[in-house]
């Protein structure tokens, strides 16, 4: 029981401190927004095109604009000392990286939840066809964003080119995760449901999450003590 | 001694590329529709299969260094990986080069084209890594657990890759796939040319490790000198 | 009982060896300073007691067990060259966090313990970003004995600490050392560290240099040791 | 051989050859550079007065 309390206590204070200023969160969200206007001189909005490009514009906000909520993630440990005094504590290192990864993940969570309204509202889709199944699938993708970004973020924490390092290692190896995010979510904010033919994304989505969330829980022990 | 052994080797791989484009060039009849060009399939396919045998390589060193912190891993899995580089950058160039011919375009979004070119961009995060980390037990450590997320990442790659392309059909190097029955002179010269890469890649690691080691040398004889300058 | 012991230990950093062949064994109740001139391997030493980093050879047992172990690490109180707290957290929310991080049986009731004890009730609600800097060492303090630790690991705590910080601390620890608690601490020859310590060790380059107990000219002249163990010998 | 398309092979053949050589050459210059630095130290240890 103590291991969930330590998970949600990491969680909640990155959580907290997070809100509290606010600094990546309106980063991200001003970004986001910004993309989602940009795109609409890319692409003729009320053309049918655009009902193709949907998932794949949504993802790539949500991807860009994450990797700047994922850099915070371990900075925000680095005045004080403050990391040194998390591995000293009797916490697993699969705590400290699950409570760091579902902090992650809820902010992300935010902006997606923000970003999807101000889509349908621009571009005048109806996206709550199949809404259950699509929060499904953004939570699938977004956990494996968190996860890899949680990770790689233990990895370059003592490194001088953090914020540039960070986006160049999490980027290609997001790629599977990003391309089924995006099948699925084009085709969900279609309003269809997910038929057989693109049951095999969910199934990458769901393989992704398992095998990564085990690698990281199993090697950041390994990352993050000296 | 080892160092002969390893000029050997190298001048043995050299001879038997020698061989082997002999053969290529001279004796394998033209492939009917694609005429000559299809030889650089031997330059194509081999050097894949040995980059990813170089990084299954450095990923189960990478296990053994984290599980044993023996350097000797960790020295054989940055040479593998790079070699592993080099070798998947000749699979990348003659896989455009031979689109190129076959549909007029530089980039055609075949399966695993992208899926090299994703691998290739994979393993070169991992030499950033080693170079922003200064101590070295910190790069040891940390590069071994990104070579072992490294080669997963890779695995779901090529997967989610064919899969695309099972769904959006773009130009696929049907050669390549080999659905077609393949000549057995051709084949045998595949094997042998797969036999030549593996040859010059075990070359290139060794020397790759000899250089490692004496870098690592002149960090520590650097240290010294200044500890008494 | 042995409260830390330690046998052959070895850092390399790379090839550098921080440490070299260190071996001690102290018994609980002791307090151990540790001295040494600035990379001498103080801070390696301490790292690997708090279980920061692992020892690339030999053996560190703390309080029966390995340091990485989390029973362990859940009886030892560190205070670093960082004080550990969160800037943008209040003093209460830092406490409440690491008390259950070392899951203490009663967080609330603690925090207020520990806030009271460092005089720091008044601002509970304040950011620690806007404590005085006397304030913010005090907090740490609080931090590192939230879960009343039987064993303490302190790096050079009283540098930087102002006199009313000296004077907490250093009652805290004379308590702490009656209950039967064991303290490391890494210090330049201060006085207010070596009146505490019952032992001296003295690391000269990654070597041990001196192991002992801590005499009475030790304290009178502090840097007795050095000219009798350290570079100069 | 068939002349149809046999410039795309040389190409094909030359850029493998080409990457090869450039790793090879990458590979010397590293060990160069190493075998200077080894050099300079040396010369840096002798001239140091011995401790």
């Amino acid at each position: 029981m103590t291991y969930f309390n330590q998970v949600f206590a990491i969680a909640g204070k990155d959580l907290r401190s997070e809100l509290r200023t606010k600094e990546a969160l309106n980063a991200s969200l001003s970004f986001a927004v910004v993309i989602l206007l940009l795109f609409s001189f890319v692409v003729d909005p009320d053309s049918e095109m655009l009902e193709q490009m949907s998932g794949g514009l949504l993802w790539m906000v949500f991807a860009f604009s994450g990797v700047l909520i994922l850099n915070r993630g371990f900075a925000r440990e680095l005045p004080n000392d403050c990391l040194d005094a998390l591995i000293a504590s009797p916490i697993p290192g699969s705590a400290l990286f699950f409570g760091k990864a579902i902090a992650n993940f809820a902010l992300i969570a935010i902006i997606e939840a923000i970003c999807f309204p101000v889509f349908g509202i621009l571009y005048n889709l109806t996206w709550t066809a199949q809404l259950p199944v699509l929060v499904a699938v953004s939570a699938l993708a977004t956990w494996a964003m968190a996860t890899l970004g949680t990770m790689f973020g233990a990895l370059t924490v003592n490194m001088q080119l953090r914020e540039l390092m960070l986006p160049m290692l999490i980027y290609p190896m997001l790629i599977p995760a990003l391309m089924s995010a995006m099948q699925l979510t084009t085709l969900l904010v279609a309003g269809q449901a997910i038929d057989s033919e693109h049951i095999v994304w969910l199934r990458v989505l769901i393989a992704f999450d398992i095998i990564f969330t085990s690698l990281a829980a199993v090697l950041v022990e390994t990352v993050l003590v000296g | 001694m080892r160092d002969k052994l390893i000029y050997g080797a190298g001048i043995f791989a050299a001879l038997y590329f020698v061989r082997n484009l002999y053969v290529i060039l001279l004796q394998l009849p033209d492939e009917a529709m694609q005429g000559a060009v299809y030889r650089i399939f031997f330059f194509h396919l081999p050097p894949y299969f040995t980059a990813v045998a170089c990084f299954l390589g450095a990923a189960i060193a990478s296990g053994l260094y984290l599980k044993t912190k023996n350097w000797k891993y960790d020295v054989f899995a940055v040479s593998a990986t790079e070699v592993g580089l080099a070798l998947a950058a000749i699979n990348l160039v003659t896989g455009m080069i031979w689109g190129r011919q076959q549909w007029g375009i530089w980039w055609t979004w075949d399966a695993r084209l992208t899926s090299a070119l994703i691998t290739w961009l994979i393993y070169l995060g991992y030499l950033m890594l080693r170079e922003g980390i200064k101590d070295p037990s910190e790069r040891a450590k940390n590069s071994a657990v990104l070579s072992i997320f490294a080669f997963f990442a890779v695995y779901f790659t090529y997967k989610a890759n064919e899969w695309y392309r099972t769904q959006h059909p773009g130009p696929v190097l049907t050669i390549r796939t080999g659905k077609n029955t393949i000549d057995p002179a051709m084949q045998a010269m595949l094997f042998h040319n797969l036999g030549a890469f593996l040859l010059l890649a075990v070359v290139l690691v060794a020397v790759r490790m000899n250089l490692e080691n004496s870098q690592r040398a002149v960090e520590s004889l650097r240290r010294r000198a200044h500890a008494i300058a | 009982m042995t409260a830390l012991q330690a046998h052959d230990l070895w850092k390399y950093y790379g090839d550098f060896a921080a440490l070299q062949k260190v071996g001690f064994e102290f018994a609980a109740g002791s307090c151990v300073a540790l001295l040494g001139r600035n990379g001498a391997g103080k801070t390696t030493l301490l790292r690997i007691l708090a279980g920061l980093s692992q020892a690339s050879e030999g053996e560190v047992r703390i309080l029966d067990g390995n340091p990485r172990q989390a029973s362990v690490r859940s009886r030892i109180g560190i205070i670093g060259h960082g004080i550990g707290i969160y800037d943008d957290l209040s003093a209460e929310e830092n406490l409440l966090t690491f008390a259950r991080l070392y899951a203490v049986p009663n967080p609330a009731k603690a925090v207020d313990h520990w806030l009271e004890r460092t005089d720091l009730a008044r601002v509970r609600r304040g950011k620690a970003r806007e404590f005085s800097r006397g304030m913010r060492q005090r907090l740490a303090i609080a931090r590192a004995f939230i879960h009343s630790p039987n064993f303490l690991i302190l790096d050079e705590p009283f540098t930087s600490l102002d006199d009313r910080a000296i004077a907490l601390l250093q009652g805290l620890l004379k308590d702490a050392l009656h209950q039967g608690a064991t303290v490391v601490l890494s210090t330049h020859q201060l006085k207010e560290a070596l009146e505490l310590a019952t032992h001296v060790l003295l690391l000269n380059r990654g070597k041990l240099a001196f192991s002992g107990v801590r005499t009475a000219e030790m304290l009178a002249n502090p840097g007795w040791v050095y000219q009798h163990y350290g570079e100069a010998a | 051989m068939d002349q149809r398309n046999f410039e795309y092979m040389f190409y094909g053949l030359a850029a493998a050859w080409t990457i090869l050589c450039l790793y090879a050459l990458l590979l010397t210059s590293r060990g160069r550079k190493i075998q200077s630095e080894i050099d300079h130290l040396k010369r840096m240890l002798d001239s140091s007065p011995k401790k």
